[in-house]
C-alpha cells in the first residue's frame, strides 16, 4: 500500500516508542506500509532531516514527525512541495508552512494543570513553598520549555520569558537541574537539589522517569510528604501516581496522536483532503488529563483507575 | 692461513682482567627534602591524584557553603559509585593498551536482562543476576576476540560493539524501563547495592562498600598474581610479552571478559542507584569512565597505572560536579571545569612524572 | 619453510645441535638467521618442516611451548617488558607462587623468593652489581638489560639456549662477560645456539659454525677446520662451499 | 705490542673482494593474476573502500527498489557532506597518530559565532565567516599546542576541549538556534552552500562540491608538498621525524589547526544542509567522522591512509543508512547494521593488507 | 653537561674536531658516547657548555638547525620513516620543489629530480643495489637501511658527519662497505665522527681516538702511539689514561 512515515526525536524515549507502536498498528489497520525514523539526541535536527529526505525518496504519502527542532522546515517544506503530507505530532513546528497539521497535546497546558494542581494542594503554605525543577537539559529544548513555565504560571509564580527556562527570580524556585529525562538523572539531580536545600516540598520532573528519580532520591535522604508532579501519562507513570509516588501527572496521549495522524495520511492518500484543525485553536489538539487521586477545586483531574485506561504503554 | 682455535679472545682485550668491575654510577644530587619527595612520588604515583582529591575537597569546602558536611561527602561517594565501578572495569582494558567505548551499553544491557528476567519472568534473582553477569562477561568476550583472534583495534572492535550492543538494549528492552515499585514487589534483592549502613551524618551505600570491595580485589590481582604481572607485560610491549611465553590472546580475552563481568556487576550496583532498570541514563558513562581513569593517573599506552587512582579519578570528578553544582554554577561552566580538570590533571601528572624522573 | 607475503624468508634450513655443543649460526644480514631460531623457538610458526627435540617432533605454536621445553632464547630486540621489575621480568611466565593455600588457591605471587632467586642468578653469573632487583628494566642500561636477558635464558634453559646477537650492542668489556658465560653454560652441558657477526668472537666459542645463506643452510664447518676468512668467504658467496662437512 | 695501523681490515676479511656484490634475492612468486591483483591493491590500498562502495550501492540497488535512482544516489551525497569535511579534518589529525575528539564541537560553535555574528550583530557575512573560519582555526591550534608544547596525547587534549568547547557553545549561544528565516533575510550567503545544480535527476549541492574540491586540496598537499611527507612521517614515527631534522611542534601544530579551520568550513557547510544553525547538531558527527576515516582504511597508528578512502568512508555509512532505511529496515537494526559495518570493513580492510604484503 | 632527571648523562665533555680528520670515540656503554653527539648534533639541548662551529658559537635548538650547519648524523636508531619511499627519506626535511610558480606558489615537490638525485647517490656509494627507489623503507632489510641513513648523511654532509655505531647490526660484508664509506667521505675533505665498539675498526680508519668515560672526555690518543689493548684498558679504566696526548 501507500507509504507512512513517522520520524520521532529519538528511539530511546517510551513516549516516541508507543507513538510508534501505535503508528505502526494504525498503518497496518489501514493496509498502509510504515516506516520509522528517530533522531539522535532531542534538538538535533541533522538526522532527522536525513530521515525527511529518504522518505521522500522512498515514495511517502504522509509523513509523520516530532520535530527535534524548527530547522527541519525547510525540508519539510520541500517534502510538501513533492506532494507529501506534513504531520507535526506533539510538537507544532514555528513556520506555519512546514506542516499541513499539528496532532498536539498543549504542554504548556500540561504544564499549567501540574501546577495549578500542586499550588492547590499546598494551598496557603503555596506562598512559602521550596520547589525543584528536573528539567531535560539547559538547551531550551521546546517541550521541555513549555511544560517548565507552564507549571511556574500554574503556581502562579511569574515568568518574565515564557521562550527560555529560568528566566524567573521567585526566591521559591530553589533551581533548575539537568535530568536528561531519565531515571538515572532524576536521582542525582535530586540529590544536587537537596544538598543545596534540604526543605524542597515541590519537586516538578519533565516525565516519569526523572519523577521516578526524585522519589527514589528522595526516599533515600529519608523525605516524606513533598509533592512531586509530572507529565506525560504513561502506564507505568500512572501506576507511580496510584502507588503515591507521583502526587499528579498531566497525561497526553500519544497512541492518539500517531492513529489520527496515519488516519489523516490515509485519508489524504484515497481523496486528497487534509485534515482540519480543532475548533478555535490552530491545531488538532489530542487533549490532556490531569491524572491524581488526590483532586483539588477549580481544577479538573481524573483519578488513575481512569489514567490507566487511557494510558499508553 | 691456519689459526689456533680457543684462544682466550682477541690480543687487544688482555688488560680486561684489570678492568674496572663497578657499574658505571654517576653523581648523584644531594639527598635533600626535594629529592625524597620526588622519590616517593615516583614510587606511588597514585599519591597524586590522592593530592588532587584532598586538594579540591578543601577548596570547595571553602567555596560551597554546605559541602563539608558528613552527608554532601557521602553523597559524592554515593554519586561516583557505578562511574567508580565501570572506570575498574576500563582500567583493565586501558593496562593492556586498549580502550573500551562499549562499558555503557553492556553495562545497560546487562541491568535490562536481569531486571526483566527477574520481573518480568520471575525467574529467582540469584540466578536473573547470575546470568546478567555471565551475558556481561559474554559480551567482554565478544569484545577481546575481536580484539585478539581478528586483530582489530580495540577502539575499533567496541566502537562497533557499542552500536551492536545499544541496539540489542532497544530492541530488548522496547525502551520500556523496569519500575522501582515492581522490582521491590518482584525482587527486592536487585536493588541491594541501594540500602546503605550510617555512621552520624554519613553515609556509606553497600554500593560505595562494593565499590572499595572490588578495588581491593582486583588490586590484588594485578599486584599479586601472575596474571596481574602479565596484563602489565601486555600493556607495555605486545612483542616482548609474546616472545617471553605468556599466552597473550588468551590473557587478554580474560581481561576483556573480566571488564564484561564488572560492568554487568555495575549493572547490578546501577539498579541499587537508581532504584529502577532503564534502557536510558548512564549516557556519559563511557567518558566518564575514561576520565577517571586518565585523571587517575593511568597511561593510555598501556602498561603502567593504578586502579585506586581510577577510583580516586571518578572521586574527583564527582567533588568537581557536586562542588560546583552546590556552588550554584550552571551546567555549562560545570562542563567547561570538568574539561579544565582534565587537561590539567594530566598536565600536572605528566610534569610531575618528568620532574620526577 | 616461511614465508612473509612474497618473500621467503627460510627455505630449506635443515638445523642440527648436538648436545653440549656451541653452534654458531653466521651469514649476510637478511640471509634468515633470525627467522631460523624464531622457528626453532617458537616465535613464529615455520609453514613447513619440523623440529625435533631429542629425536621426538615437537609443535610449538608458541614460545610458550619451547620454553616449556626446556628452550630458552634472548632475542635480538631482547624481549623484556620495560616498566617491569627485573625480578619480574626473569620470572615472566612463570612466576613463583606462594606455598600453601595463598598460592594454591588465592594464587599469591612470592614476591620475595622470586627476588631472591633473580639475585642470586645475577650475582651468581657475575654480569653485573645490580644495586635494586626491583628496578624497572627501563632503568637499565643497554649493557645491564642484555644482561638481564641472557641470565634469564641460563637461569632456565635446560634443553638448549639460543642467543641472537647477544653482544651487538655490547662494549669490549660486556661482550667478554658474554663470552665467559657462554662457555660456563656449556660446561654444565646445556647445548648453545650463537648468531653472531663477530668472527673472532665465534671462532673463540663455537665447537661448529652453520652458515646461513639465502635461507638456507650452505654448510656446516668445524673451526678448526677453516679459517676465518674461509668462512666469510662461504657466508657472502665468494668461494664455494665445501659439500657439507660436519 | 705496537701495530700497524691503516691496514686494509682485518686478515678475515680479504676474501670480501670476490664476494657476490648483488643484494640477496629470494624466490618470487610467478606473476599469476592473484599475484598482480595483490601488488595493485598493495599500492592502491583506497582500491579496498571504493570497491566496497561500489558493492554495497549494487546490493542496496538490488534490495530497496527506489535506491538505484539518481535522486537517491545525489540524497546520499547530500547526507554525507558535512560528515565528509569533518573526515577530511579528523584525517590529517589520524595521520599524525592523534585522534579529534572535538571536531563537533568546533564545527557547531564556529557555525554558531558566524551566524550570530552575521544575524544578531549585523556584520557582514563575508567578515563573519573569516571571523569563524579563524575561530574554527584557532581552537584547533590550542589543541595543537596543548598537544605539543605541554605534551599531553591527544586523545585527552581532545576529550578536555570537548567539554570545553561544548560549555563555551551553550554560553555563548544561550541555547538559543538562529532561525533559517532570520538567516535568509540578514544574510542568504550564509546558507550558500545549500543551494544546488540539477543535471537531469541528479542534484549536486555547492556542498558536495566543496568536499570534492577541498579533498583534492588537501590530497595534493598531503602528496605533493613537504608539508604532507612531514606530517606522514610524524604520524609514522615522532622521533624519527624530529631526528630528521622535521619540526615536529611546529607541523603538528599546523595540522591540528587546519584541522580546526577545517571544523569551522564544516560548519558553513553545516548551515547550508540545515537551513539554520543551532547549539546542538550533528551530535554524532565525532564518531561518524572517525568510523569513515577507519573505514576509509586510515590507520589509527598514524602514518598510513588517505583522504579519498575517508571521503568513500562517510560515503560507504551513508549508502548504509539510506539503503537500508529505504529497504524499510527498523532504525535499531540499522545501528546494528552500521556497528557491523565498521568491525567488517576494518577486518576486511585488514586481512587484506595481510594478504597483499 | 646534560642530565636526565637525578642521572648525570654527560659533563665535562669536552671534544674538538679538526677539518678533513676521523675521530672515533669510544667508551663503555652507558659512558655517554650516544649523549654527546645528540648535544654536537641538536636532538638533545645540553644543560650547560657550548657548541663552536669554525670557531662560531652556534646554538643548537634541533636536528634542524644542526642540519641547516652541515652537521649531518646517522643516529643509533637510524631515524628513518618506515612507511615512507627510499627518496622520501633521504629529503626529508629539505624536499626539492619543482621549478617555477608550481614550486614557489603552490609548492609542489619535484618527486622525479629527488628520485634521481637519491637512486644517483644510492649507486655512487655502490652500497647496494635497490630496485625501487619508491620502495618504502620498512620493507628493506637492516643493512639496506643502514645503507640509506649512511648515504643519506654523506649526501648532504657539507661540515661534519656524525655516524653512531654505523655498523652494530651489519654483517661482515657490510660493514667493510660502510668503512670504504667512511674513507671517501674523508677524502673529499669533510671530516667525521665515528663511535664504535669495534675495535679493529676503530683503530683502521681513526685519525684521533677520543676515549670517554663515565661522562667526560678521558683522553685522546692517536692510534698510532697505543695499541688496542691500551685503548681498551683506558676505557675499562684497567690503565691509568695518559695525560692529554692530542
Ligand atoms: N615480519 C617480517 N615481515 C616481512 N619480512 C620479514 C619479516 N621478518 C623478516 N623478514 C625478512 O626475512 C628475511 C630474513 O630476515 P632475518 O631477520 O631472519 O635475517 P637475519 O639473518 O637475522 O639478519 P640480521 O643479521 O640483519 O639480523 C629478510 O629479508 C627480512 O627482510
Ligand atoms: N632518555 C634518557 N632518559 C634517562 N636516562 C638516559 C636517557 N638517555 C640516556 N640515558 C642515560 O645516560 C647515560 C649515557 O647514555 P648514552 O646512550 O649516551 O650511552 P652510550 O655511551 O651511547 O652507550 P652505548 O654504547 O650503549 O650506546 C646512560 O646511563 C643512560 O642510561
Ligand atoms: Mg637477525
Ligand atoms: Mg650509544
Amino acid at each position: 500500500g501507500d507509504l507512512t512515515c513517522l520520524i520521532t526525536k529519538n528511539n530511546t524515549n517510551p513516549f516516541f516508542v508507543k507513538m510508534k507502536e501505535g503508528a505502526e498498528a494504525a498503518a497496518t489497520a489501514a493496509g498502509m506500509d510504515f516506516q520509522a525514523y528517530a533522531g539522535v539526541t532531542d534538538g538535533d535536527a541533522a538526522p532527522q532531516i536525513n530521515a525527511i529526505e529518504n522518505c521522500v525518496a522512498a515514495g511517502a504519502k504522509g509523513i509523520l514527525i516530532t520535530p527535534s527542532n524548527d530547522s527541519v522546515g525547510p525540508a519539510l517544506i520541500d517534502a510538501r512541495t513533492a506532494g507529501v503530507l506534513v504531520i507535526a505530532l506533539d510538537t507544532p513546528l514555528a513556520d506555519k508552512n512546514a506542516q499541513d497539521m499539528t496532532f498536539a497535546t498543549d504542554n504548556f497546558e500540561a504544564g499549567l494543570l501540574i501546577g495549578q494542581w500542586a499550588a492547590a494542594t499546598l494551598g496557603a503554605d503555596a506562598a512559602n513553598a521550596k520547589i525543584g525543577m528536573l528539567d531535560i537539559n539547559k538547551d531550551n529544548i521546546s517541550v521541555d520549555v513549555a511544560r517548565d513555565t507552564g507549571f511556574l504560571v500554574g503556581f502562579g509564580i511569574d515568568v518574565p520569558n515564557l521562550n527560555v527556562m529560568g528566566s524567573e527570580t521567585d526566591p521559591r524556585v530553589i533551581g533548575h537541574e539537568t535530568s536528561y529525562a531519565s531515571v538515572e538523572g532524576g536521582v542525582t539531580a535530586m540529590e544536587n537539589l537537596l544538598a543545596r536545600e534540604p526543605d524542597i516540598n515541590v519537586v516538578y520532573t519533565i516525565n516519569e522517569p526523572a519523577a521516578e528519580g526524585a522519589y527514589q532520591a528522595l526516599q533515600n535522604a529519608g523525605k516524606t510528604g513533598v509533592l512531586v508532579v509530572s507529565v506525560d501519562g504513561g502506564c507505568p507513570g500512572i501506576a507511580s501516581v496510584k502507588d503515591g509516588v507521583i502526587g499528579a501527572t498531566s497525561q497526553q496521549y500519544p497512541l492518539l496522536m500517531a492513529s489520527k495522524g496515519v488516519e489523516a495520511i490515509a485519508k489524504f492518500a484515497a481523496d486528497g483532503t487534509k485534515p482540519s484543525a480543532s475548533d478555535g485553536l490552530t491545531f488538532f489538539n489530542t487533549g490532556v488529563n490531569l491524572v491524581t487521586d488526590a483532586p483539588v477545586d477549580g481544577v479538573p483531574s481524573i483519578d488513575s483507575d481512569r489514567g490507566t485506561e487511557l494510558c499508553w504503554g | 692461513m691456519e689459526q689456533e682455535p680457543k684462544q682466550a679472545g682477541s690480543e687487544f682485550e688482555v688488560g680486561l682482567d684489570a678492568a674496572d668491575k663497578s657499574v658505571a654510577s654517576f653523581a648523584r644530587d644531594d639527598r635533600s627534602i626535594d629529592h625524597i619527595l620526588r622519590g616517593i612520588l615516583r614510587r606511588n604515583p597514585t599519591i597524586i591524584p590522592a593530592m588532587v582529591l584532598v586538594f579540591s575537597v578543601i577548596c570547595f569546602g571553602i567555596i560551597a557553603p554546605n559541602f563539608m558536611s558528613p552527608g554532601v561527602l557521602s553523597l559524592v561517594l554515593k554519586q561516583v559509585t557505578v562511574t567508580g565501578v565501570v572506570a575498574i572495569a576500563q582500567t583493565l582494558i586501558i593496562l593492556t593498551a586498549g580502550i573500551d567505548l562499549s562499558v555503557g551499553a553492556i553495562m545497560v544491557l546487562s541491568s535490562m536482562i536481569m531486571g526483566r528476567l527477574a520481573v518480568d519472568f520471575g525467574i529467582p534473582p540469584f540466578f536473573a543476576v547470575t546470568i546478567s553477569l555471565f551475558v556481561g562477561a559474554l559480551m567482554g568476550w565478544v569484545n577481546g576476540v575481536l580484539v585478539t583472534i581478528v586483530k582489530l583495534p580495540p577502539f575499533i572492535v567496541t566502537l562497533g560493539t557499542l552500536s551492536v550492543f545499544t541496539a540489542l538494549l532497544l530492541w530488548y528492552s522496547g525502551s520500556q524501563s523496569i519500575r522501582g515499585a515492581d522490582i521491590r514487589e518482584m525482587a527486592p534483592s536487585l536493588l541491594f547495592f541501594g540500602h546503605s549502613l550510617r555512621f552520624g551524618g554519613f553515609v556509606l551505600t553497600y554500593g560505595g562498600l562494593a565499590l572499595i570491595g572490588l578495588a581491593i580485589l582486583i588490586w590484588y590481582l594485578l599486584n599479586h598474581t601472575a596474571w596481574g604481572r602479565h596484563v602489565h607485560a601486555i600493556g607495555d610491549d605486545p612483542d616482548a610479552a609474546m616472545l617471553s611465553g605468556i599466552k597473550i590472546n588468551r590473557t587478554l580475552i580474560s581481561v576483556y571478559a573480566l571488564a564484561g563481568l564488572i560492568c554487568g556487576f555495575a549493572g547490578w550496583v546501577a539498579a541499587g542507584r537508581v532504584g529502577s532498570i532503564s534502557p536510558i541514563g548512564f549516557t556519559d558513562i563511557n567518558l566518564a569512565s575514561i576520565t577517571a581513569v586518565v585523571i587517575g593517573g593511568t597511561s593510555l599506552f598501556g602498561g603502567r597505572g593504578s586502579i585506586l587512582g581510577s577510583v580516586l579519578g571518578a572521586m574527583i570528578v564527582g567533588v568537581f560536579n557536586t562542588g560546583l553544582s552546590l556552588a550554584g554554577v550552571d551546567d555549562y561552566w560545570q562542563m567547561f571545569a570538568a574539561g579544565n580538570l582534565v587537561l590539567i590533571a594530566v598536565a600536572l601528572d605528566q610534569w610531575l612524572r618528568r620532574a620526577t624522573k | 619453510m616461511k614465508r612473509y607475503g612474497t618473500v621467503i624468508a627460510m627455505d630449506g634450513a635443515d638445523f642440527d645441535l648436538y648436545p653440549g655443543e656451541i653452534c654458531a649460526v653466521i651469514g649476510d644480514n637478511g640471509a634468515g638467521k633470525s627467522t631460523l631460531i624464531k622457528a626453532l623457538s617458537g616465535a613464529v610458526v615455520p609453514d613447513h618442516g619440523e623440529v625435533l627435540v631429542d629425536g621426538r617432533p615437537v609443535n610449538f605454536k608458541s614460545p610458550d611451548d619451547a620454553r616449556s621445553e626446556g628452550i630458552e632464547t634472548v632475542y635480538q630486540n631482547l624481549a623484556l617488558s620495560p616498566a617491569l621489575s627485573i625480578a619480574n621480568n626473569m620470572f615472566l611466565g612463570r612466576e613463583m607462587r606462594k606455598p600453601g593455600v595463598l598460592g594454591s588457591v588465592f594464587r599469591m605471587m612470592d614476591h620475595k623468593r622470586m627476588q631472591d632467586f633473580a639475585r642470586d642468578k645475577l650475582s651468581e653469573l657475575g654480569l653485573m652489581t645490580i644495586q635494586n632487583i626491583n628496578q624497572a628494566v627501563e632503568t637499565l642500561s643497554g649493557g645491564q638489560r642484555q644482561g638481564v636477558a641472557v641470565a634469564r635464558a641460563a637461569a632456565f634453559g635446560s634443553k638448549v639456549i639460543i642467543l641472537d646477537e647477544p653482544t651487538a650492542a655490547l662494549g669490549v668489556k660486556e661482550s667478554r662477560r658474554v663470552l665467559e658465560l657462554i662457555l660456563d653454560v656449556r660446561s654444565r652441558g646445556i647445548p648453545i645456539i650463537l648468531i653472531s657477526h663477530n668472527m673472532p668472537h665465534v671462532f673463540e666459542v663455537a665447537d661448529r659454525i652453520h652458515v646461513h645463506r639465502l635461507g638456507k643452510r650452505l654448510c656446516v664447518i668445524d673451526p678448526r677446520d677453516y679459517t676465518m676468512s674461509d668462512a666469510v668467504a662461504f657466508m657472502t658467496g665468494a668461494k664455494e662451499a665445501p659439500e657439507q662437512a660436519a
